[in-house]
């Protein structure tokens, strides 16, 4: 994957935040997601769910005031809110597969115009299974990337088409880049916003998929 | 915080005429009378019912087959209700009858948002007949499909404001899997707990599976012991 | 069903407690099979499962020491002893479906002799669905069967074939009659034992099925 | 009484080359590093493992797969073990990867004693690509089959003596759909409490599930709190 300015890496997670409203049910993947809690209005009361068998996952926890037995489904230690419920593995994914999970928020190697996702397979390189990756990715009733838009060869992530193995077909809702946030929608991708500093016609080039760019001027984030 | 606690009035007319709806219980331990009970004065009519039993005479859902607000019931048996017999035999009411290991199985398939299942059970038996039959490793097996429901009406014991749900007893019975099952899951509950009072291990229904919870302000007598000739 | 002598059935009820031992796990049927429960040695410990969601299943209570929210599968008010959990109906089942209940007792209708079971259905007469029935029949590792021997028209419950809907195929390994104990053998029924003051004679007089005597004479319960 | 406590050696030496064993925990919670670490030590060949994730190198079942005494493995992701990804390539050993929650779901099936079921979950990737399709109401399915074992390792936190077990915290994830699927389940408890000292409400595994106990004197390091760099 690619590497991100820090200021702009911010200013992606705090963008992405305005997915997140009072009462949802959400998942967060690995890696940037996951950070996108550091980044919430504490007034807003979301129910944050961890596949190993939590509801009410709180903030992260040093290895010092640990619990050796709490711990996300990533592996890193963290804490619990009031409220919290544990669960055996059959439950955690009934609430996901059961339409119990109103967003999960993932990272991504590839997303495809039609929606497709790949993010848990590099064929020779990367292939140590796809944990719960499958189900949130197909089942979640929204799902948002997180991710930068090129890799770190300078290639689009967004693509006409999948070539790694997909997640989920056809299961992504927006996707927000260091670049920009675009919707999938019937198949089609739309520019809604560009970030500060970058024009519509950059993000045009670093885009190998056809984007539909909208009439009005671009909103900036 | 979305507030989850709603009127008892408000909860139930949610429910529309021709609705599937599941019904916790088995035996008085675990049917939420109260929700039943408003749903018989608000007379939604067309339902179809799932539940383990028809409860007894004049009892629970009993109450809602003598209103004629039940097109079909779905249960593992009803051999407490001498109603549904009647009502069978005058074809007033269509009854599907599901082994009661089977019957939880669906709800919790649906629940587990997967497409069915394969068993054995009652395979040799008149309950097959209209089953389709898949071969796996030679083995021929019944297709169980799932059962789910716009609505589950439930009773728990304890809950808090988020909608983590703890039963007592064998007042647990069927309700984990209908919560799961139901579209929209409301919950009538004996008391109402500050969050943070359930110790997270002992809760039964985590709250993403509750819509709404109704206060109940005193149990009537259909709750209590029943005192019957036996 | 048929009438019953009070000797007679406590005598075929304390003869059929031979059939539970120490450790463990059993689910006795409503009418004749759950007052075995009353019969049993108390330093055999066993424990006891009802469908509704108990293992640990202690004495019947009377109604005004019974806890409203605590009666077993057939609508009984219950104790529960120390080491007794509650859990769902799927659980419940898992435990019978699962191979972890070592024996059922249940009433019957008819048996035929390859162990048929019929127990639950007399079409256009009694058709209130079949409970649990059919998971006890064809799953307990053991199904022991507790029936008078002819039914209320002096017809024999034992027969050739079930005329009844049957609850399961092949499942019953022995019956307990107020006049033997029969065993279902490679769809072969044996005759073990006859009632005091009834001959082997009568008993197949009374087995509409063909009855195997051993060569040996017949022990009396 | 029959006593369900055993020594961990009498316990893991039911264990024969060739046996499929189901291990609870994901990551470090519920891992029963004890159970293990004396297989690791009996030396029982040509297993089959079935868990979520394949601990850490050097942790957990790792030391099995070092110890060249696992043919098989089935989880859903063995991302923290780079010693997995190894073996792989040199072909010491064969991998299953099955979507997690569907491996939940595989073991439970196989616990409830279901012939398989049907899902959707994975059917348009290359994990699709040797599963049964069923047809069912004009929707393609993949058709799961249930995930047995011989044997069932787990870690509870408290049970008592005929063999009820509760969980703490996240070390629930697997075991209590493990212990319904295996035909010997062994356990090694953290705290072994008097009869009755459980609430039967909060009881996750029933004791009809579980045939030995071995008592965790004390904890080892594999336990604790990782200290990885992040």
């Amino acid at each position: 994957m690619g590497f991100l300015d820090v200021d702009v890496r911010e200013r992606m997670i705090r963008t992405a935040t305005r997915e997140i409203e009072a009462g949802m049910t959400i998942n967060l993947g690995i890696g940037l997601p996951t950070k996108l809690v550091n980044y919430l209005d504490p007034r807003i009361s979301v129910c944050l769910h961890s596949e190993n068998g939590i509801t009410g996952v709180g903030p992260g926890v040093e290895p010092d005031l640990a619990d050796r037995n709490l711990i996300d489904a990533g592996g890193a230690y963290v804490s619990t809110l009031p409220g919290a419920a544990f669960f055996d593995s059959a439950v955690s994914f009934a609430i996901i597969r059961g339409g119990r999970l109103d967003l999960t928020v993932l990272g991504a190697f590839e997303v495809a115009m039609n929606g497709d996702l790949a993010n848990w397979m590099v064929p020779g390189i990367f292939a140590v299974g796809v944990g719960g990756g499958m189900e949130l990715a197909q089942k979640a009733r929204r799902v948002v990337i997180m991710m930068t838009h090129l890799d770190r060869h300078g290639n689009s992530k967004i693509v006409p088409a999948c070539t790694l193995p997909i997640t989920a077909a056809a299961c992504v809702d927006r996707i927000y880049t260091d670049m920009a946030i675009i919707d999938v929608v019937d198949q089609v991708l739309i520019l809604r916003e560009v970030a500060k500093g970058i024009s519509v016609e950059e993000v045009i080039d670093a885009t190998a998929a056809p984007l539909q760019i909208p009439d009005n001027p671009v909103p900036k984030f | 915080m979305k507030d989850k606690t709603a009127s008892i009035e408000s909860a139930i007319s949610r429910i529309k005429d021709g609705d599937t709806v599941m019904v916790g219980g088995f035996g008085v331990p675990g049917t939420p009378f109260g929700l039943i009970d408003e749903l018989a004065r608000q007379g939604q009519k067309n339902l179809t019912l799932i539940k383990n039993d028809a409860n007894e005479e004049s009892m629970g859902v009993d109450r809602l087959l003598q209103n004629g607000q039940v097109n079909k019931l779905v249960v593992s048996h009803a051999g407490l209700n001498a109603n549904v017999s009647k009502m069978m035999s005058k074809n007033q009411i269509e009854v599907e009858f599901c082994p009661q290991g089977i019957l939880a199985e669906r709800i919790r398939c649906a629940g587990a948002g997967l497409y069915g299942f394969l068993t054995d059970i009652g395979i040799d038996t008149i309950l097959a007949k209209d089953k389709s039959r898949i071969e796996v490793n030679g083995r021929s097996l019944l297709l169980e499909e799932p059962l789910k429901a716009d609505f589950a009406l439930l009773h728990a014991q304890h809950a808090d404001s988020l909608g983590n749900l703890s039963y007592t007893a064998t007042a647990q019975n069927f309700s984990p899997l209908m919560a799961m099952a139901a579209d929209q899951v409301i919950v009538e509950v004996e008391h109402l707990l500050d969050l943070g009072d359930l110790k997270p291990e002992t809760i039964h229904t985590p709250s993403p599976f509750v819509d709404l919870m109704v206060s109940l302000p005193t149990l009537t007598s259909d709750y209590g012991v029943l005192r019957r000739g036996r």
